[in-house]
């Protein structure tokens, strides 16, 4: 852990996550594991082919060359949790914020619903209620206690899962311990067949991410923007055919 | 009271009666159309209106200041890398409650310094908005013929003892 | 050279009126200002009731929207505004004219503005009425608006002063006071001489809005002041209003948006849709209240000449714009230079440049400027041209972005177009009701022009010369 | 009247105005009026029984919820004690029929916002704290309006390297 | 009407606020924190294991259970829409029969004690045993085990297994494969094969949807992560030889678009240069020589389409690799010369020497435990043939239905329908209103998984043996009872050796027995002193399974003395009329269609079109051009057997000549989210040509024909249309 003992407040690690490309088989378990942990609405044919779904993670997926020599590549995108995140300071009410462990924190009570996050978004990751989500029942038994169930007119995103974060952190305050690395799984990491997904902290030199992140292969989102996203990709498909 | 038509008659009826000694304090010149200061003859009073603009502006300087500078530091959220305050931002908020508050003083200033609202009763004749000059004297009754000789012979219009109305 | 010949040449019935100047007492002013507004004739209702349906209507879509949510507009990923922020915007500009033509021209005592002010300003308070209706239509929970208002709270919550939206709202209100004010401010001593004209309801209106006043030296004196500081101080305003409502796009790095050049732009388009939207307006209005010997031929064609030269300015702006967005080949600005140019955006853009430029080029002529239908004609097309322009900015851009995979399209859906309607209905209702209530043309400052103008002959012409006082 | 009066009293008006608006927004949630449970239950008989709160809701300490103890936890000790008493037997009637007791909730959350018992035990608060002297009242009633200035009030006031993540939104919105 | 929105918007969406405390709390519940059950995944045959997070008595999320050896801890998108199967608003909430006869969907509950009765009685009034017929799908071993049991006692035949997910993955035919290869004459369950993917540097995948539906696509994700970045020996070599581009051959190093038909011929090709150029470190290949001996390589490549020189580098590739694997996949048995490819492809491990090697071809260790020993074999497509014949043929009184939806997932050619309406008495054991449950008189709502009991014996997949265990992680949410239990009550009424043959109270007694067989194993992970901690134990773990890695080597005992032989594929429909094939596959998101009532997995985008919500046609772009379609227009696809309508993708992913159609929606029945939505596929399919009369379905041998219709419909995607093909904006 790093300790910064003369440092006035407590430190706070910066969570990140690994893509590997190289491992991700675009199977979208990440997609549905995300809506069973976050309470994402389903949407219906008619709204989803409009655009109106409300993933809040994606498999982006690539055509490269043409038949035969076809190729497809998937990125699967979620918030990027930007450290310079164009969405935050655009929002009048702070309804979308960066908190101290780096997150890009949005706060669903305190949206108003300008959407101007939405258009200041370069990965356009964020999703809108434009209805009341509808739960027929019994499926509303399947909603996750831990997070906010977001009525129309609010803008929502990947959380990195915050509310899997806290009950780490309040279950090893409880054991009287620090968090152990890799401890804490969002939901997408957590199933991620490939283990494409790697989560943890970036301040904690020794943490995986930490040593994926400095992989020759790493790069980020469009990162030209500066954006300095907390999302890092492992760039994969190079083959090696022998012969 | 006495109802002129031309400015120029009005002028000189003024002038006359400074001679007469009725100093500008105790006339009052009633217009339906803005005249220039001194077109007929009389100093300008002095105004209390750009103190009170200026005291406004600085109010909303000041309250300006205190929402985009205070109100950030008293729930500490950082957005998009920025710093708590920055400049461009702050300077735009300042700037438009400096504006808002002038602008509103303005406005408060002058009805004050007009001393509005107030529905009279006052002396007032409603030829004035039919371009009649008005001029509303009070003089000591020994003047009394030497004014009305005055005024009609400068070719006022019509000269009677009014009555305040509500206006 | 005066400007009633070539008038007269070729529209007699337009302009062949008696100057004002000459053999008109103030009496018959006040009565040729306040007769129009006495008479409402079935015309004048039948209108009232339409425009009045119409905005019953759009409250009903407004109604459906908050009760649906925001989904019942076509916006999706990536489009999150539309038509809503477009018509925002476009307002906006609108209202820009008003204090323009008063404030920049009573500081520069430019005579020709004084029949035409009060038009003007009114429009500035009704335009900004309606624009800020959007940015209440456009929230997903409407309802908690006041989020945005600084209060104390037990929260210690307040706003995000960073947020462009959060410098829209307080200038956008800051300018709606300033103009309200001035308007009303201006307004009191035709109020004072509407009150000595009627009885009834309109008296106890007048009277109270009067104030007492009676006209005195010193209230004159005063009120020349207070006019005077208020146009200084609008101004700025009134630049700064349209630059930061131009910086709600430029702020965000959305491909297209993020440009230094459009506070300027902005404004200046602004100014053109505005002027020209004047323009309209007086053309309507003269006919429908008959006051053709207070705008004459010399309005008309000042006021074209200003247009003109505003329509200029923007085809600058938007040239500068667009060299470097195209030579800067950024790929996804590139892509919407191209789906402007060539693809799917290619009408609205054509109309666009079509829109805004072509009527450059018509109000070059006098014949343009000083023929009421041609103005109308002209300037009605400048501002479909500034709408499409707005609707290209905010839409068209959102519809293309950095990650190719999130393109989007946007149908308009009926909702949407209701409350845009609804708003244009409100303010034509407004400003309808505004010209049968109060006098329409500032009365006292007509006279006050008629006290500076004087006939002189030079040669065989008569010719108005105005007297520099102050 | 004179104008410069009427200014003033409009000044005092919109004063007050404000002030009004101010106190109104400043206890906006009122606190929850008693509601009535399916059973009179009195937290005074049984804290003055010597019952701990911790011995029915048990779970403060492990969980987010203190917990209704269960109607099986209750029969517990009313099988013999005061077996006879009116309310006792209603508790009585819903054990024979197996059927669990809908009680009305007394201290309520928004939707929102997730608090947990546990880290605040956990802090060595007491249950009197937040809910004042339920072990004095016969029916159970909300104390404090438990809205975010109350829980920001506590929070701030933590040592000072504690409460950056203490006054984190995302510490109770999630 | 604003007014009512602006209260509806500030209300929350959802109460979470409940205070209902227990009657009695269960053990180890505490309110408000999250409790985890272990137990298994039954959305397909894999069985994984899952660990269920219940709050307050409500399951609440699940996650796979990292000490499981199938699929440590991680878990795929069907598998994490399991509590959607819990929580369907379209379950039967108590047993139902049909008030207005089979077919008037006007369902009627009724007590389950009368339900029993009517059963009874109609076994008891039963002519000859014979008269009564089992259809199986995906069933839990255990109930597979009662059943097997209760029939046997009864003198009626075995119960037929069938699903169209196993079908298409065909376990059937990898089964017949491995009995042919590995097993002798008279070996019962010879399991299918373990192809080591995590350790392999080359893999050669013969139309194996690894990574989306084949056999355990959980594991063989896990694997391939490792054989991309978890080497030691650097990154793994996977080429994909398959005519449609799945989201497993997006992920290999290079896909071969083969000819459908000639995948065989093309492994033959490959063993062919292999052994001429002696390729490789294994020596000599003169004892497998003869396999090959007749094959020329010009001809394969003709008949592929696959050139010479491409064939010489991957046999160079697939040589020179120390751990190389060729497998069989399920496309193959959808073809009409099915077996000899599969066993053209599997030879290729044998020439290489890959059987029992790291990276290679293994058999998974038997359980060691006489109720595990078998794994749930799969009836042959011939059985299921045979019992629609004695249905027909009105040979059958008494149909029972568990675990599968014949009348969707079997083709129309096969006249299911027909053949259940000569049945008297059909019971349906669905948990919801299938196209089955519709024509039956009875169903009788079986516990959803997670509310049931159970056990599946984990083949293939998993290093070691296992046996999943499957138990209730939330009480019942509806009047539903488990089948075991109904078929045991049955028993009891029904007497006599049927009921001696079924002794237990219930099927938890029956589990319990069977579970403490493992008491006392020594290579188990856990074990106890007596049955019921044993049982416990079990419960805890979600099963039970060896402590280290356990696999078989298997000896290629059946290897052919003669050379191997790859007749060319038989297509029904000629290609003049019908110039296209026809690849139905099986959807990522519904599998084969049971996935269609969940609504997570209907909107979850497919992986490659990243469309959701309907079914769509899959042509190459050249192919789109020539018939002048484009996305979004709607095409009639016509076989000699049927048709549908449906939007077109353009695919640059697919083979010319071929068009790829999903398989999972167009039912007519099965809830809100599925019913009237999309097409059904094997609505084209042909019957079986005489080549591939014998075991198998052959879904993948049909020719079809494109005609436009002129209408268009927007189809639900993520990706935009107008940026597709723009990825390099940047």
């Amino acid at each position: 852990m790093a300790q910064d003992v003369k440092s006035s407040v407590e430190a706070a690690p910066r969570w990140a996550m690994i893509v590997d490309l190289d491992r991700c088989t675009g199977c979208q378990a990440c997609v549905v594991a995300c809506h069973a942990e976050n309470n994402i609405p389903v949407v219906n044919e008619q709204q989803a082919a409009y655009g109106r779904w409300m993933h809040w993670i994606i498999v982006d997926r690539y055509w490269e060359g043409e038949y035969p020599n076809v190729k497809a590549r998937f990125t699967p995108v979620m918030c990027q949790q930007c450290a310079q995140a164009p969405c935050e300071p655009v929002c009048p009410v702070f309804a979308t914020y960066h908190n101290r462990e780096g997150l890009n924190a949005q706060v669903y009570n305190r949206c108003i619903g300008t959407r101007f996050c939405g258009n200041a978004c370069p990965y356009k990751v964020r999703a809108y209620n434009w209805f009341e989500p509808e739960f027929p029942s019994p499926l509303t038994e399947q909603l996750n206690p831990d997070v906010t169930v977001r009525s129309r007119g609010i803008m929502e995103k990947c959380t990195f899962c915050i509310q899997r974060i806290r009950r780490a952190e309040l279950d090893a305050k409880a054991q009287g311990r620090q968090l152990a690395d890799g401890e804490v799984q969002p939901a997408c990491v957590q199933t991620c067949p490939p283990s494409a997904l790697v989560f943890g902290d970036l301040n904690d030199p020794n943490s995986q991410v930490s040593q994926l992140a400095r992989s020759h292969r790493s790069f980020r989102l469009l990162d030209e923007l500066g954006t300095d996203p907390a999302v890092i990709y492992l760039k994969g498909g190079e083959t090696n055919v022998p012969g | 009271m006495a109802l002129f038509q031309e400015s120029m008659q009005t002028a000189e009826a003024i002038d006359e009666l400074h001679t007469l000694g009725i100093p500008d304090g105790q006339m009052t010149v009633i217009t339906g159309v803005p005249y220039p200061e001194r077109a007929l003859g009389r100093h300008v009073e002095w105004l209390r209106l750009p103190q009170i603009v200026i005291a406004g502006a600085l109010s909303g300087l000041v309250f300006g200041i205190f929402l985009a500078v205070i109100t950030p530091h008293l729930y500490r959220l950082d957005v998009g890398g920025h710093p708590t305050v920055s400049f461009a931002p702050a300077a735009i908020i300042v700037f438009v409650f400096t504006m808002m508050a002038t602008i509103v003083w303005t406005f408060l200033g002058v009805l004050w310094e007009m001393n509005f609202p107030e529905f009279g009763p006052k002396y007032y004749d409603k030829l004035v908005t039919d371009g009649y000059l008005a001029v509303v004297l009070e003089f000591p009754p020994t003047l009394e013929s030497q004014v009305r000789q005055a005024l009609t012979t400068h070719g006022a219009h019509n000269v009677y003892r009014p009555e305040k109305q509500p206006l | 050279m005066s400007q009633a010949d070539p008038a007269r040449a070729s529209a007699p019935s337009e302009y062949g009126e008696r100057l004002l100047l000459e053999a008109r007492q103030d009496a018959d002013i006040n009565q040729a200002v306040l007769q129009p507004m006495f008479r409402t004739g079935p015309a004048f209702w039948v209108l009232v009731t339409i425009l009045g349906t119409l905005v019953a209507w759009g409250l009903y879509a407004w109604g459906y929207l908050v009760y649906w949510g925001i989904g019942a507009s076509g916006k999706n990923r990536p489009v999150y505004w539309t038509l809503f922020i477009t018509t925002f915007v476009f307002w906006v500009g609108i209202s820009h004219a008003g204090t323009m033509i008063s404030a920049v021209l009573r500081l520069l005592k430019a005579d020709w503005r004084r029949p035409i002010t009060r038009g003007a300003e009114a429009m500035t308070a009704f335009a900004l009425m309606m624009a800020g209706l959007y940015p209440l239509v456009h929230l997903g929970r409407v309802w908690k608006f006041y989020w945005m208002i600084p209060y104390p709270n037990n929260r210690l919550m307040w706003p995000n002063f960073q947020s462009p939206l959060m410098w829209d709202m307080v200038a956008i209100f800051t300018y709606l006071i300033g103009s309200t004010l001035y308007l009303y401010l201006a307004l009191i001593p035709d109020m004072a001489m509407a009150r000595d004209y009627t009885g009834g309801w309109r008296y106890r209106l007048y009277r109270a809005l009067a104030l007492g006043w009676r006209g005195t030296e010193g209230e004159w004196h005063k009120l020349h002041r207070a006019l005077s500081i208020f146009s200084v101080a609008i101004i700025p305003i009134f630049l700064s209003v349209h630059s930061i409502v131009s910086w709600d796009f430029a702020v965000t790095i959305q491909p297209r948006w993020h440009s230094t050049i459009f506070a300027p732009y902005f404004v200046v388009g602004a100014i053109y849709s505005g002027l020209s939207a004047l323009a309209s307006i007086l053309v309507l209005v003269r006919r429908g209240m008959r006051l053709q010997e207070f705008l004459r031929a010399e309005h008309f064609n000042a006021l074209g000449r200003l247009v003109m030269v505003a329509g200029m300015a923007w085809t600058y702006f938007w040239f500068a714009g667009f060299l470097v967005e195209w030579y800067g080949n950024e790929p996804v600005t590139r892509e919407l230079i191209r789906q402007e140019v060539a693809g799917h955006l290619a009408p609205l853009f054509y109309l666009q440049m079509s829109a805004n430029l072509i009527p450059v080029g018509l109000l070059a002529f006098k014949k343009v400027r000083t023929t009421p239908v041609l103005l109308l004609a002209a300037t009605l097309l400048v501002n479909v041209g500034m709408f499409t322009e707005r609707a290209l900015i905010v839409i068209g851009s959102l519809q293309r972005n950095d990650i190719p995979f999130n393109w989007g399209t946007y149908r308009p859906t009926w909702v949407e177009v209701s409350i845009v309607v609804m708003t244009f209905a409100g303010f034509a209702l407004l400003y309808t009701l505004f010209s049968r209530i109060v006098p329409y043309v500032p009365v006292w400052e007509i006279k006050e022009g008629r006290l500076r103008y004087t006939m002189r002959r030079i040669g065989r012409l008569l010719v108005p010369t105005a007297a520099e006082i102050e | 009247m004179t104008g410069r009066r009427s200014f003033v009293i409009a000044l005092v008006a919109t004063a007050l105005l404000v002030g009004t608006a101010y106190w109104r927004i400043h206890r906006a949630s009122e606190v929850s009026a008693a509601s009535d449970q399916p059973i009179p239950f009195s937290h005074r008989i049984h804290a003055q029984a010597g019952v701990q709160c911790l011995f029915c809701h048990s779970s403060a300490l492990r969980s987010d919820v203190a917990g209704i103890p269960s109607v099986q936890k209750c029969m517990g000790c009313h099988q013999t004690i005061a077996a006879d008493r009116e309310s006792v037997k209603i508790l009585a009637d819903y054990w024979q029929r197996q059927e669990p007791i809908h009680w009305q909730p007394v201290n309520t959350m928004p939707d929102f916002v997730f608090f947990s018992h546990q880290p605040h035990l956990g802090a060595g608060l007491s249950c009197e704290t937040c809910h004042g002297n339920v072990g004095q009242m016969d029916v159970a009633r909300q104390q404090t309006n438990m809205d975010m200035g109350w829980c920001l009030d506590c929070h701030l006031k933590q040592p000072q390297e504690k409460t950056a993540r203490l006054a984190d939104c995302l510490l109770c919105h999630k | 009407m604003t007014g009512a929105g602006v209260l509806t918007g500030m209300s929350p969406t959802v109460r979470r606020v409940a205070l209902e405390p227990f009657v009695r709390p269960p053990e180890e519940e505490l309110p408000g924190r999250a409790t985890w059950y272990a137990s298994t995944c039954r959305q397909c045959p894999a069985g994984c294991g899952i660990l269920v997070r219940v709050i307050n008595g409500r399951a609440r999320k699940i996650e796979g259970n990292p000490a499981h050896p199938l699929n440590r801890g991680k878990l795929c998108a069907r598998g994490q829409a399991g509590l959607q199967v819990l929580y369907n608003p379209d379950r039967l909430q108590n047993a139902v029969r049909q008030s207005g006869g089979r077919g008037s969907r006007q369902f009627k509950p009724i007590q389950w004690t009368e339900a029993i009765d009517q059963l009874s009685s109609a076994f008891k009034s039963l002519g000859a045993p014979s008269r009564v017929a089992f259809l199986g799908g995906l069933m839990s071993d255990h109930l597979l085990t009662l059943v097997s049991g209760f029939l046997k006692a009864l003198g009626a035949p075995p119960p037929v297994l069938f699903d169209l997910h196993t079908a298409l993955e065909g376990r059937a035919e990898a089964t017949d494969m491995a009995r042919r290869w590995f097993g002798d004459s008279q070996a019962q369950g010879v399991p299918l094969p373990l192809y080591d993917i995590a350790r392999a540097q080359v893999v050669f995948s013969f139309g194996a949807n690894l990574l989306e539906t084949w056999m355990s696509p959980v594991a063989q994700g896990r694997d391939y992560g490792l054989m991309r970045q978890g080497q030691a020996g650097g990154r793994g070599l996977l080429v994909q030889f398959e005519p449609r581009l799945s989201a497993t051959a997006a992920s290999a190093d290079e896909w071969i678009p083969v000819k459908p038909g000639t995948e065989g011929l093309i492994a033959l090709g490959l063993g062919r240069i292999i052994v001429e150029d002696n390729l490789g470190q294994v020596g000599s290949h003169s004892e497998h020589a003869h396999l090959y001996r007749n094959v020329s390589v010009t001809d394969v490549a003709d008949a592929s389409g696959v050139s010479v020189e491409t064939l010489r580098r991957l046999a160079n590739a697939f040589a020179a690799a120390d751990h190389s694997v060729a497998i069989p996949g399920g496309y193959l048995a959808g073809l009409g010369n099915g077996s000899q490819t599969m066993d053209a492809v599997l030879a290729l491990n044998v020439l290489m020497r890959r059987l029992g090697r790291e990276g290679g071809v293994f058999l998974p260790h038997q359980v060691p435990a006489e109720p595990f020993a078998s794994s749930a074999s799969v009836s042959s497509f011939a059985q299921v043939t045979d019992l629609i014949e004695r249905l027909k043929a009105g040979q059958v009184d008494i149909l029972l239905i568990h675990g599968c939806n014949p009348l969707y997932e079997l083709p129309q050619w096969t006249g299911i329908a027909e053949a259940i309406r000569r049945v008297p008495l059909v019971i349906s054991f669905s948990s919801c209103v299938d196209e089955t449950a519709v024509l039956a008189d009875l169903v009788l709502p079986d516990h959803t998984y997670l509310e049931g009991w159970g056990y599946q014996v984990v083949s293939p997949g998993a290093d070691r043996p296992a046996v999943s265990g499957q138990q209730p992680v939330v009480r019942p949410l509806y009047d539903t009872r488990a089948t075991g239990d109904v078929m045991l009550a049955l028993a009891a009424r029904i007497g006599g050796q049927v009921a001696q043959a079924l002794p237990w109270s219930d099927e938890v007694a029956f589990l319990e027995q069977n579970s403490a067989q493992l008491l006392g194993t020594s290579s188990g992970i856990y074990d106890a002193h007596t049955p019921a901690g044993f049982w416990s134990l079990w419960r805890q773990h979600g099963g039970w399974w060896t402590e280290k890695p356990l696999r078989d080597e298997p000896e290629a005992i059946g290897t052919p003395t003669g050379p191997l032989q790859v007749s060319p594929a038989v297509f029904a429909g000629d290609a003049q009329q019908h110039p296209f094939h026809l690849i139905p596959y099986p959807s990522l998101a519904l599998s084969d269609g049971r996935g269609a009532n969940l609504p997570w997995l209907q909107e979850m985008p497919d992986p490659m079109t990243t469309a959701s919500w309907n079914t769509w046609v899959e042509l190459n772009p050249a192919t789109a051009r020539s018939l002048q379609v484009d996305n979004n227009d709607v095409v009639k696809v016509v076989s000699p057997y049927g048709e549908l309508q449906a939007p077109v993708v353009v695919y640059p992913g697919i083979r010319p000549d071929a068009v790829a159609i999903p398989i999972g929606q167009g039912h007519r029945d099965y809830g809100r989210f599925a019913q009237g939505r999309g097409s059904n596929p094997l609505a084209l399919l042909a019957p079986p040509s005489e080549q591939a009369r014998g075991s198998w379905l052959p879904w993948g041998a049909t020719r079809v024909r494109i005609e436009r219709t002129g209408r268009k419909q927007e189809l639900a995607r993520v990706e935009s249309l107008d940026g597709a093909g723009r990825e390099k904006l940047r």
